[in-house]
């Protein structure tokens, strides 16, 4: 039983004020205080800061693509690379920063064993990964004949045979046209398969994987991502989900208005408008700060754009009847006018979002910058002053084409432990996280307070996982915690040798061998499903 | 001053000197020249473990390093000023990252000597190894200004990635001399090995015989051009003697490489027809 | 005082700043290198004219230039730096470029550079390039018989222009090869120059004159003609007048050419050696004929 | 010390290994570069468009194989592109393979129009293997600068053809624990990364080492490689006897046979192996973990 005396305690659950108080927690649970008995350990926190430990929803530390990635960053010393970490140095990245639980965002279930064997490494947190099905053939072919059973028995099957958490959907169809050389289809155009658009696959997934209930609902990534004017498609798509519950990430990506150069410029109050209309959605922001990056995406479409504009060398490997990985290593320059613009836009959506419970800070690590910047950007949220001396620095264009010179917001420090845990741990479903209610998982950041808000956020006084200090004076220990999260949904054993035959038309490789081949993971937890029938 | 450090007997394995600023001992004394710490691989040493240490007053600032030095790594890494002397012969790394001063190999250097390099001179008499002046791996620049000056032969891959400084080799060089070279002049006596100056964009190969001519260059005739008069006087001058054919007629010039900028040359006296 | 009989006036020669900078010129053969550099220094006369003076300087040996080729060196003076740097671009590329196998180096090292092959390099129209050799740049400029290759920066030095003499002849012949005489003494002190046809200048200056818009006029004091209606600085057996205008690198290059030309033109037949001044109002420098002379014994 | 970590061991061998070096401060090398450093600093300059074996067996119609050996790496090479048994291949062969690539991207746009007629769809495929490469990372880069070339026409993917079984599984498997494919010094205090450098025969040759651990079957090594590992002490972890007389044998199992393991194909997709029987013979991984833990007592 340990005691955290005299902090002031951020508990999301209630609000965004601190409220003082002792934390109590038994069995790397919190409880609620007992007046019975004398705890073993009481840790003096006075001049303190608690607050539920940090909930990554979306970054790229795993899998295949990122192995890619690095065969980009190769030079000597190139374990320092902040923007491609090994799995196991990105785990202890995160808890120094006080993340304790950690989603990659995509794995193609054909190498989703490279994704696991990563993710086994990253010890230390709870760490899961989402599964890659936006142009995945055989859930295409269920959707363009309207087959919802045999679509819902497909997604539920994708997710369980690789051992991901929840469904990624990445610019629907885009990686279909590609490989037929056509351009990436919009929201209401066909994408070659009968008369299946983007729109019918984005609401029809959705629906799906919420009559399965699973604990995070489809996890997208829109089309045009990247374009300027993409705003109103991006609405569109928006509308197009039904009032369903989904999570957009890096929206940031999504929200540009056209400027009458013909570049960006921002369209963050469109998109703010137009998600205040369905409070069931959530979102990430995938913020970019200036300096490297290396684009990690299965968008295809999108990447072949940036590099035909770029003219640098990527790496872009299709994977049969699902999309592609693409690696093309970038830099945001803050006298770039277009850069400058997406930066700024970044921030507006944040700032302009006005429940932090449902708009999330990412960086959509390493596309927009490495996560490792996240206490810069709660800095930049936190302090006008800091953002407009921000702001001097970069181009002209983030002033004349975006709204955030006015934008007169500062977010509470409660403001940003509900954007950064209560938020993205109730959207990955995960409700013993992300608050210090009684019954909740004892995952705890401990800040010093002080005024400089960066160096408060990149250096937490101690971090705790299930119970346990695992980060404190600069030593993570990491050693047997975390678990793996995966989700189950249940499907319907006699459609096998249904989807057995199928897959194995499309693909290369024999049923038994696809996905994680039949390995028993280990180390893993499952998050139930709460499926309220078809 | 005058610092001289000489192997112990005793002394077996590679040792690095990646970590120690030659230049810098001047300002030390015996006491804490001896307790500088060492890599001798990844065991840690000091200095005094392995080399003796003696301190003399002298007209120039000079670091002299004798003995068995075959198997120091990086000697005079990341030296900006003075002058290291190495009596025999340098491991490999010797000079890399160095941006100024002067260092002396008397006997052969290793591979990667002068690796990414920015000002300053190295004087090899012996010969030296693979990836002289080249860039970092994985790097694309490779050495950024400076001169290093071979009295014996180079290896392969000289140069590769240069961006500017002068290479001169006084016999001959292995293959890709001038691979990927960004601009800078490379200038071998001898001959030079197969694919010289492959991918490079722009800069110079002068080469007394050639071994083969990539189809990315083009011929482009007899080239009395000037500036090579001036390198050339400029090297007979620092002790390099011209073969005496090369001061009567013009050497033949190819363009290339094509496939990457193509603003690159290599002349050569001597080529396959 | 005299010398051979001939009366050195007690007087001083005005002499004024100037920036000079030092080319050194090579071909293939030391003919082609004199014929650039001439073609350089032409009309580089006075400067009040064409703001540039100038003057050959010593031919040298391969193994005194930078590419090994034989050399002429040429010494360019002008008031200004930024004048110079125009004149620098403006005759290496009209005279040095189009000249036969020539090259042109700087022959100067001063801390105060101007950079002409900056500019003249876009002669090349994108094929030109360069070479960097221990920290000086040198522009390759691809012309039809190879390449004309060029230092980018050349040195500026402080030099003293304006050192004068004026010999007075019983005749004219006797005055012109006195004069004659001094010039081949003021090219034999390094760094001096006579930029002068010959190094003679038969036209002698007043700054200024009865005209509104000229610069300098005929110095009447000097004209044998207009003895009777000026007031004559001539001796009355004096009939004939040269000058001699001598740009140095230095006043001591200057006092020290003046003296040697003063000692060369104390020939029989010669009366008088004076110097040119404006009572000393224009020029930072006053050189003392009485002086140099016993600072430059013979 | 250095350790040789030879491609037919499945990638689990690979974090036990890294943690053995980072515990004895050790050199991490593997027998097949071509995989690892090579392509991998190729890549880095040149880029590459690829695909799993699926879009290739359904899309591709020309075939390009750089390397007349290429059928014997890949005896059932047609299996997977049928466009090779409808004969649209041709096979690049040149005993100086630089210039061969110079030339054909010199003429590349007449050659891509050649390969792939007129059509619109036509999709190529470029196969290459170790004697292609000829131990240099200059063709390396050609070749994929080539593929660029070409990609800028039609669409052609490539695929590297390597000479052992898991060439590529060990290459990500390094890539994704250590950020670097072989080549490195493994200590406590970081990683080092150096391809010319720690090249197993610069070690011996340049003295850095005295003693080998080889873990595999080192069939791969080049001739000239054997002969330099006899200046120094070897001990060998292999699944069966080879050639290399080394101090110390210790047999393995071998995936697939006695034990699971992962490994990858052509096209990078992880297989997991299952074991076929039961034999007392304990994986690689399991040494290697024996061995960190008994120097940590």
């Amino acid at each position: 039983m340990i005691v955290i005396h005299g902090a002031e305690v951020y508990n999301p659950a209630r609000g965004h004020a601190p409220q003082p108080g002792d934390l109590w927690i038994e069995d790397g649970r919190i409880i609620t205080p007992r007046q019975d008995v004398i705890p073993e350990q009481v840790i003096d926190a006075r001049g303190m800061i608690i607050a539920p430990a940090g909930v990554e929803i979306h970054t790229h530390v795993t899998g295949y693509p990122l192995s890619l990635a690095r065969r980009f960053t190769l030079s000597e010393g190139c374990r320092k690379n902040p923007l491609l970490p090994s799995p196991e140095e990105a785990a202890r990245l995160y808890l120094q920063l006080g993340y304790t639980t950690v989603f990659d965002a995509a794995t193609s279930p054909l190498y989703a064993f490279s994704s696991y064997s990563d993710l086994r490494q990253m010890e230390g947190v709870d760490r899961g990964t989402f599964v890659l099905a936006g142009d995945h053939h055989l859930l295409l072919q269920a959707l363009a004949s309207n087959d919802m059973d045999y679509a819902r028995n497909i997604i539920a099957w994708l997710v369980s045979c690789s051992g991901g958490y929840a469904l990624k959907l990445v610019n629907p169809g885009g990686g279909l046209a590609w490989k037929n050389h056509r351009k990436a289809p919009d929201l209401d155009e066909g994408i070659g398969i009968g008369t299946l658009t983007q729109r019918d696959v984005l609401k029809r997934c959705v629906q799906a994987v919420n009559q399965l209930g699973m604990p995070h609902p489809v996890h997208i990534h829109a089309g045009q991502l990247g374009q300027p004017g993409n705003a109103v498609n991006f609405c569109n798509s928006i509308r197009a989900l039904e009032s369903q519950r989904a999570h957009l990430c890096h929206i940031q990506f999504f929200s540009y208005g056209l400027d009458p150069s013909g570049g960006y410029r921002s369209g963050a109050e469109e998109v703010v408008r137009t998600l205040e209309e369905f409070p069931q959605l959530t979102c990430d922001v995938g913020q970019i700060m200036f300096g490297d990056a290396m684009t990690v995406t299965a968008d295809t479409s999108a990447l072949s754009r940036l590099q035909q504009g770029l003219k640098k060398p990527w790496i872009s490997n299709q994977v049969e009847a699902e999309g592609g990985n693409n690696i093309l290593p970038l830099k945001y320059a803050p006298k770039d006018p277009s850069n400058a613009v997406q930066w700024a836009t970044g921030l507006e959506l944040l700032l302009l979002s006005p429940d932090p419970a449902r708009m999330f800070l990412t960086t959509d690590h390493p596309n927009g910058a490495p996560f490792e910047t996240y206490p810069q950007v709660i800095e930049l949220l936190m302090s006008r002053e800091a953002r407009l001396e921000a702001l001097q620095q970069v181009h002209r264009a983030a002033r004349d084409r975006t709204g955030l010179a006015a934008i007169e917001r500062e977010y509470s420090l409660g403001e940003i432990f509900a954007m950064t845990s209560f938020g993205p741990a109730r959207s990955l479903g995960l409700n013993d996280r992300g608050h210090l209610e009684p019954g909740a998982l004892a995952d705890i950041r401990c800040y010093r307070k002080q005024a400089d808000i960066c160096g408060m956020f990149a250096s937490p006084e101690w971090v705790m996982k299930n119970g346990r200090i695992v980060y404190q004076n600069g030593r993570v220990d990491t050693q047997g915690f975390g678990e793996i999260l995966v989700a189950r949904p249940k499907w319907d054993q006699d459609q096998l040798p249904h989807i057995k035959s199928d897959l194995e038309n499309r693909i290369s490789i024999s049923f038994d061998l696809y996905a994680l081949g039949g390995t028993k993971m280990e180390n893993t937890r499952e998050v139930p499903c709460t499926s309220t029938g078809f | 001053m005058r610092v001289v450090l000489e192997t112990r007997q005793d002394c077996t394995g590679p040792i690095s000197l990646k970590g120690i600023n030659l230049p810098a001992l001047f300002h030390l004394s015996q006491g804490e020249i001896w307790q500088l710490p060492l890599n001798h691989l990844s065991q840690p040493f000091v200095l005094g473990d392995v080399f003796k240490v003696d301190i003399r007053d002298s007209d120039g600032d000079e670091v002299v390093l004798r003995g068995d030095t075959r198997l120091l790594h990086y000697c005079g890494y990341g030296m900006d000023s003075g002058r290291v002397m190495v009596e025999g012969d340098a491991g490999a790394c010797a000079g890399s990252g160095m941006s100024g001063g002067e260092l002396v190999i008397e006997g052969n250097a290793g591979d990667c000597l002068g690796v990414a390099m920015s000002g300053g001179k190295i004087s090899v008499q012996g010969n030296t190894g693979d990836w002289c002046g080249a860039a970092l791996a994985g790097e694309s620049k490779g050495m950024t200004g400076g001169v290093i000056l071979t009295g014996g032969n180079a290896g392969s891959n000289l140069g590769n990635g240069m961006r500017r400084g002068l290479i001169a080799v006084a016999g001959n060089c292995k293959n890709y001399a001038g691979s990927c070279m960004l601009a800078g002049t490379i200038l071998c006596l001898g001959e030079m090995g197969a694919g010289a100056g492959v991918g490079m964009q722009r800069g110079s190969l002068v080469a007394g015989t050639i071994q083969s001519i990539l189809p990315g260059f083009s011929p482009a005739g007899l080239a009395d051009t000037g500036w090579l008069r001036l390198y050339l006087n400029w090297l007979e001058e620092n002790g390099f003697t011209m073969p005496a054919s090369w001061l009567e007629k013009p050497p033949y010039r190819f363009s290339g490489d094509h496939l990457a900028a193509g603003k690159g040359e290599i002349l050569a006296y001597e080529f396959p027809q | 005082m005299h010398i051979n009989g001939v009366l050195i006036d007690d007087t001083f020669a005005e002499a004024f700043p100037m920036a000079y900078s030092k080319l050194i010129i090579t071909a293939d053969t030391p003919a082609l290198a004199r014929q650039a550099a001439q073609a350089a220094a032409g009309m580089a006369i006075s400067i009040i004219g064409c703001s540039c003076e100038s003057g050959l300087g010593e031919a040298l040996d391969p193994a005194e230039t930078p590419d090994a080729r034989p050399g002429q060196v040429l010494w360019l003076y002008s008031y200004s730096a930024e004048k110079l740097e125009e004149q620098l671009f403006f005759r290496i590329g009209q005279a040095i470029l189009p000249s036969a196998t020539s090259a042109c180096f700087n022959g100067l090292d001063s801390p105060l550079t101007c950079k002409p092959g900056a500019k003249l390099r876009y002669f090349g129209d994108g094929y030109q390039s360069s070479k960097l050799l221990e920290g000086r740049r040198f522009w390759r400029i691809p012309v039809a018989d190879g390449e004309f290759v060029l230092d980018e920066s050349f040195g500026i030095g402080d030099g003293v222009g304006g050192g004068n003499l004026l010999l007075m002849g019983t005749d004219r012949m006797t005055a012109l090869k006195a004069a004659e005489a001094a010039v081949e003494a003021i090219l034999q002190v390094p760094g001096a120059v006579a930029p002068f046809p010959g190094g003679i200048c038969r036209s002698p200056s007043k700054p200024k004159g009865k005209y509104a818009n000229v610069p300098a006029s005929t110095n009447d004091g000097f004209c044998p003609t207009l003895r009777s209606r000026v007031e004559t600085r001539l001796t009355p057996d004096a009939h004939a007048v040269y000058e001699l205008v001598i740009d140095g690198d230095s006043l001591a290059c200057v006092s020290a050419a003046m003296a040697a030309a003063i000692r060369a033109a104390c020939r029989p037949g010669i009366i008088q050696i004076t110097a040119g001044n404006y009572g000393g109002k224009w020029g930072k420098y006053h050189i003392y004929l009485h002086q140099i002379l016993q600072e430059n014994p013979a | 010390m250095a350790v040789v970590l030879c491609s037919d061991l499945p990638q689990e061998a690979v974090p036990a290994a890294l943690a053995f070096c980072q515990q004895h401060s050790a050199f991490l090398v593997t027998d097949d570069e071509f995989s690892g450093s090579i392509l991998s600093l190729a890549m880095k300059e040149a880029g590459t468009l690829s695909a799993s074996l699926g879009i290739l067996r359904d899309c591709i119609n020309r075939v390009i194989c750089c390397g007349g050996d290429i059928l014997q790496t890949l005896p059932r090479l047609e299996k997977f592109v049928p466009a090779v048994n409808a004969g649209h291949v041709r096979f690049l062969e040149d005993d100086n393979p630089l210039a061969a690539l110079q030339n054909l991207r010199l003429e590349t746009g007449a050659s891509a129009a050649n390969m792939a007629s007129n059509l619109d769809d036509q999709q190529g495929l470029v196969l290459f293997d170790k004697n292609w490469l000829q131990e240099d990372l200059h063709i390396a880069v050609e070749l994929l600068h080539w593929l660029a070339d070409l990609n800028r026409g039609q669409r052609w993917y490539s695929l590297y053809a390597a000479p052992a079984a898991n060439s590529l599984g060990i290459c990500n498997a390094l890539l994704s624990t250590a950020g670097c494919p072989g080549n490195m010094h493994v200590s406590l205090a970081g990683i080092e990364y150096d391809p010319r450098q720690f090249r197993l025969h610069q070690l011996i040759n340049n003295g850095w080492v005295d003693t080998c651990l080889i873990a595999g079957n080192p069939s791969l090594m080049p001739a000239a490689l054997k002969e330099d590992l006899k200046k120094v002490t070897t001990i060998l972890l292999s699944p069966e006897p080879t050639d290399l007389k080394p101090a110390l044998t210790l047999p393995v199992a071998r995936a697939g046979v006695d034990c699971a393991g992962t490994m990858q194909r052509l096209d990078q997709v992880p297989l997991r192996l299952q074991p076929l029987f039961t034999t007392s013979r304990v994986p690689v991984e399991a040494i290697f973990n024996s061995l960190t833990g008994r120097a940590a007592v």
